[in-house]
């Protein structure tokens, strides 16, 4: 039985799922508490849970994130908001020298369920310095699991398997959605790492993305449908590390074409080991280069003209598609 | 008429905040043209006479310029909410209400030269330093005549001829830069100086340490210039000093890097002021790095988009209100009779108009065009590095 | 006229080269001075340039880097030693949130000139928290430019063009080779970014790597040819940000067939990046798909056995070519 | 024979650092077998009462198992080096010689349920607290028996089981780590502590800074019992206290996060052990943060690997070693005629003899097996993400 909620809903009743279950499990962050949450994910959590179970902090992204890590390797389990993604830079040292590795170089000694959790993407004029998808970033680090639902659905599912999860997990939110409705399941709708989604069914190409972008992807499969009687497949990712490699190969042994979206930027992104991927996996199938649709080359702008002008648009989806299908651009 | 005037019975946090501007909003009428960028050049370049005999008794002109300089930034932050509200100011917007007395205090000191690096609360030193308020509002509204050809936005306001080395939106990031900054003066053997503005806030940040670190090192051989200017409005959102750090005397964390320390009223314009003078001064002669904690109140919410301000009541951002350094200056002009209330209102008239005709070219210039998007990315033969 | 000398008295020679050039130019870093530099790369310097042009600082990476930022906001041009890359990660808000971006959100009113150099790679049982390639991780942004030179010649070369760059550059040296031999031309040997090197010419197979991982691909070459008459080409790319496309796929037109090779993690890597644009670009040329060779996706262990085996081998690079020439693998 | 008897004219500072070395060594033939990880136990439980007295008069069996502990760790250390200068232990390896007064006196206020965190100068921590010197020994050599199976290394020794929750290879980042597990020791309501190592030079960190405002914080609520001991051995590799800050006080650095701190000399093992007895007990009490400045000296170069010392004097290097912690025990011991010449040279070659055994079986030991490359990434099933 399922019900219809925002993605900020499900994420907080993802969280709070994992509080009723265990009180090792605590929510911390720069203004989670009092203040509400700078995007009220949190909102009215602490007056539930008190200022135990939701901790505000200092301004130490470094500082709190680490000692997360100390109490996650105690047996707390902590999800620490990063407020928003940009910040966590300052904190990247803990994630990946001490989270990502400490199991590792303790010879299995330690384990670290740590939830690290906030906003990732840009869309709402918050120019360079406030607008990040770090979803590469994080996932080139062996010790570390990154995914970045899209659906309600899944931001509370894989919220509650990351809560589960031994090791440290990087949960990129969609944060341009989080006022964005959808059926959300009752109770513990635990959704896998590692397992995409098919979030359209195709048969003429594949497009293959993940976060905000599933979305535009299959705004662009609708619009091929209509003008081009083409039918497209769309494929959700979710999850970033661990990969799911066999779903992207089958899709296009099916399709033979694919296209690869993200607003990240194209160098060493996600998008450019989905193209690897595939003309390794299915270099027999593929009729036509897997074209990558990425954000702009620069830092964000923040004119909004600019700014739109920088991200993936559906234009440049659908015709990327028409490209690997050789037929005429618009 | 007075700032401080009983506005009757308070509903809700939004209204107290809304009431702030409509009552501001309410003492500005048509007035006389905009002489204030040139207030400004002479803000600007200092009146350093009186700074050099200490400033203490500070001459009643110099009373008025500095209330003018108070009132513009007001004005331009009451209009920049305003179109936030209207949906024509986007992204992350800050303003200074309450705070006026510390940039203006401060940058009255500022010397052709110097450098000034703050935070995204920066409308004022880029206003103050006499940056044009028509390009900073068009800059809020994203427009290609904005102060940064709209490519920053509120949090980003840079003018270097004139000083302003811009704002920046990593709580903390900007220190290191700062100290950095004031190497180079002396490094290149100038006498110029530093004014880092830091939040409460920001204190907590290992940039923070590591930067006043490196300051209280350099500044051992001189090599510092640096003026960290803790702008002390006691929350960083809806975090209290109290709540964030057990021992709150912000002036004395400067101890554990041997940097010198003072605090200041930053509500008391004069206070500050002298503080400024004195400071900046040593800082210049001296080379080494001088830290001011401003004690003041941001009554206005932390950022435009938020008005839920469960953190603080009412109450006590009334009781801070009572303390406005706008109010309280003009009290004291009145008092001394140095000007009277027409005299005032000339001067917010004035402002009114130019913040008026700085939003009619806000919102009446051109969106950037799109060739923007792919420069300034790198200094030199443009490398875009992706398709377009 | 070029002599025979050390990667690192190569690197040094850059590096003077530019302090001579320019008092603006200085050098800063942990024990760079007194202590005579944690990899000799500066020893000695101190004495005869002074504590000004060669500054020992506290161990603050993200402080003094941003220090240094703001020193090249001023007109200086700072070289900043990270003892090694594995620390930069302390570093990498001040890198990537103001080095990469302050020259955008100013509207160009500023430009960083500074240079950030230091060992990257493993390869001397430094373990987890020590052995890092960094290569992506910082090719990602906007804003940076990324070298990585591995030849006696490059590494002053490029040391002299970062120097001259009004860009910050993230100049990664091949820790394990700074005791390694090489011709290196006197003078202003200057080598322009973005301008791959073919290390080795062929025809049957193209070898793609930087850093220490083109001497591994040379000595593949060398048992390629003897051993099943292979001829190989390798590629040197150096320069990952601007990177040099045309390069490889003018030389996969020739092979038909490229294997990438890289110390680093695989996903999200430059081997990614590689394949990526050969089946983009050079489609209709390819006879194979790329294969990537990569680091093992684990953090670097201690044990010497264990580390020799997390590294890429000449073994896998050689059969990475049979597969890509669909001969017997040996 | 006592450690400070002239050695002789001293040629260069590698012949210094050998000479100590070799000179100790000369002091190491053979003897009784290991009662040592025994003695470890004792001291890892605490001889509580004595100390709950405050442990003033140390009772002079204690001062006599502080002895043994101490050789222990300096013959380890030896022995530790030796190995390095064969090729047999590799990468990053830094010996505690000069330093064991101050994690040997703190440790002895280990209680069962503690928890020791430290940088990667970890060898005596992992030792004091009862792991096995063969395993430890096998880590550096980089083999399957190893404490961490070869994986860590001498920076990374772990002994979860004995409360060794780690040593850390990023200077100050494992700070935060040790603030955040005694945050879980209060939350998880027990009355243990946890004693963080930190070095002086890793106080010029943001971490650091982060971390210990944390801690101050936290400890208001009573939930932070955390002891920080800084083992100021004055240098950061090559970098003396005074060219990395202004401000040299190190233990009043902690002024400025609200911490209780005071300073003790490192060198004098019943002054740290009185400390340590002390600040314990309160801070297991009080659940607040405590700092300690453990005032001691490196004499042996910053890494194995580093003989050039361009930033210290032979002369300086030798004053110290006038007031090396097991010398001045030694002294102490023979002039109170608590044990005699051949009582402590019985000592040192029952520590030779368990060291050589150490040395023996992780010379002889089997590296880890290749598989072993792979595992540990993940906890649970282990997600390989490569090809094998
Ligand atoms: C590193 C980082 N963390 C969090 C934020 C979100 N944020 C923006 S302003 C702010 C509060 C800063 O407080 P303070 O330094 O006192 O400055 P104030 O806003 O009061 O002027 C926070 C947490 C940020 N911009 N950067
Ligand atoms: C972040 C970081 N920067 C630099 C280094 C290199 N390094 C290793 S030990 C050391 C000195 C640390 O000094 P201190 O904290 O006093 O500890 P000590 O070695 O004296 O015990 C440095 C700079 C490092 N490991 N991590
Ligand atoms: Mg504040
Ligand atoms: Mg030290």
């Amino acid at each position: 039985m399922a019900e219809t909620k925002t993605y900020r809903e499900a994420l907080r009743e993802g969280m709070v799922h994992g509080m009723e279950q265990d009180e090792n499990v605590i929510l911390m962050g720069e203004d989670i508490g009092v203040y509400g949450g700078t995007h009220l994910i949190t909102d009215g959590l602490i007056d539930e849970w008190g200022p135990q179970r939701v901790m505000d902090t200092p301004i130490s992204e470094g500082g709190f994130t680490g000692a997360a890590i100390g109490m996650a390797m105690m047996g707390m389990r902590p999800i620490v908001e990063m407020m928003t993604w940009n910040f966590s830079f300052l904190a990247a040292d803990q994630i990946i020298q001490n989270a990502a590795k400490v199991r590792y170089f303790s010879g299995g000694q330690v384990k670290v369920p740590l939830v690290i959790r906030g906003p990732n993407g840009g869309g709402v004029q918050l120019s360079a310095q406030h607008t990040h998808s770090l979803e590469s970033f994080y996932g080139h680090f062996p010790g570390l699991k990154v995914v970045a639902p899209v659906t309600p659905n899944d931001v509370k599912g894989m919220m509650i398997t990351a809560i589960n999860d031994d090791n440290p997990v990087i949960f990129l939110e969609a944060g341009a959605l989080y006022g964005t409705k959808g059926e959300v399941e009752e109770g513990d709708n635990s959704v896998p790492f590692g397992k995409a989604r098919v979030a359209r069914e195709g048969d003429d190409v594949t497009l293959i993305a993940y976060g905000r972008q599933v979305n535009l992807c299959l705004r662009a499969a609708e619009t091929l449908e209509e003008e081009d009687g083409v039918s497209a497949e769309v494929i959700d990712l979710r999850s970033l590390r661990p990969f799911d490699e066999d779903a992207i190969v089958e899709s296009v042994e099916k399709t033979h074409r694919a296209v690869a979206v993200q607003e990240q930027w194209r160098w060493f992104g996600v998008a450019s080991e989905v193209a690897a991927i595939i003309q390794d996996r299915a270099f027999d199938y593929l009729d036509a280069p897997v074209i990558r649709v990425s954000g702009a080359e620069v830092p964000a702008p923040y004119a909004r003209n600019l700014e739109v002008a920088g991200f993936p648009s559906e234009d440049q989806v659908t015709n990327a598609a028409r490209r690997v299908l050789y037929i005429e651009e618009k | 008429m007075l700032w401080n005037r009983p506005m009757g019975a308070i509903k809700t946090v939004y209204e107290v905040v809304k009431s702030v501007i409509l009552f501001a909003g309410s003492y500005l009428q048509e007035g006389r043209g905009d002489s204030m960028s040139a207030e400004n050049e002479n803000s600007g370049n200092g009146d350093v006479e009186s700074r050099e005999e200490g400033g203490v008794a500070t001459s009643t002109d110099r009373l008025v310029d500095l209330y003018r300089n108070m009132v513009l930034v007001r004005t331009f932050e009451e209009a920049c909410q305003k179109g936030f509200r209207q949906g024509k100011v986007g992204g992350y917007t800050h303003v200074y209400i309450g705070e006026e007395a510390v940039a203006t205090g401060f940058l009255d000191s500022f010397k052709e030269g110097d450098k000034v690096i703050t935070a995204y609360r920066d409308h004022p030193h880029a206003l103050l330093l006499g940056s044009d308020p028509k390009e900073v509002m068009a800059e809020l509204y994203g427009k290609g005549t904005g102060l940064v050809k709209g490519k920053g936005g509120s949090m980003h306001l840079f003018d270097v001829e004139r000083g302003m080395m811009g704002g920046y939106g990593i709580v903390g990031g900007h220190i290191p830069l700062g100290v950095g900054m004031a190497y180079a003066q002396r490094y290149q053997e100038t006498d110029h100086i530093t004014q880092l503005y830091l939040g409460d806030g920001s204190m907590s940040q290992g940039a923070f340490h590591e930067a006043a670190n490196l300051a209280g090192l350099w500044g051992k051989g001189g090599m510092c210039p640096c003026v960290f200017i803790v702008e002390n409005n006691q929350y960083g959102m809806g975090t209290s000093v109290e709540r964030t750090t057990a021992m709150t005397d912000l002036a004395a964390k400067f101890d554990a890097y041997g940097i010198e320390n003072e605090k200041v009223d930053g509500m008391d314009i004069e206070a500050v002021l002298e503080c400024a003078g004195r400071v900046t001064e040593q800082v210049r002669e001296s080379g080494k790095p001088y830290a001011v904690e401003a004690l003041t109140y941001r009554t206005a919410p932390h950022g435009a988009a938020d008005f839920f301000e469960k953190y603080r009541t009412k109450e006590e951002v009334k009781e801070w209100r009572q303390r406005d350094p706008i109010g309280l200056l003009e009290q004291k002009l009145l008092d001394s009779e140095t000007i009277d209330e027409d005299g005032l209102q000339e001067i917010k008239d004035e402002y009114k108009e130019q913040i008026d005709e700085a939003v009619s070219f806000a919102d009446e210039s051109e969106e950037p065009a799109i060739e923007e998007l792919y420069t300034d990315v790198y200094s030199g033969e443009d490398e875009y590095m992706g398709e377009e």
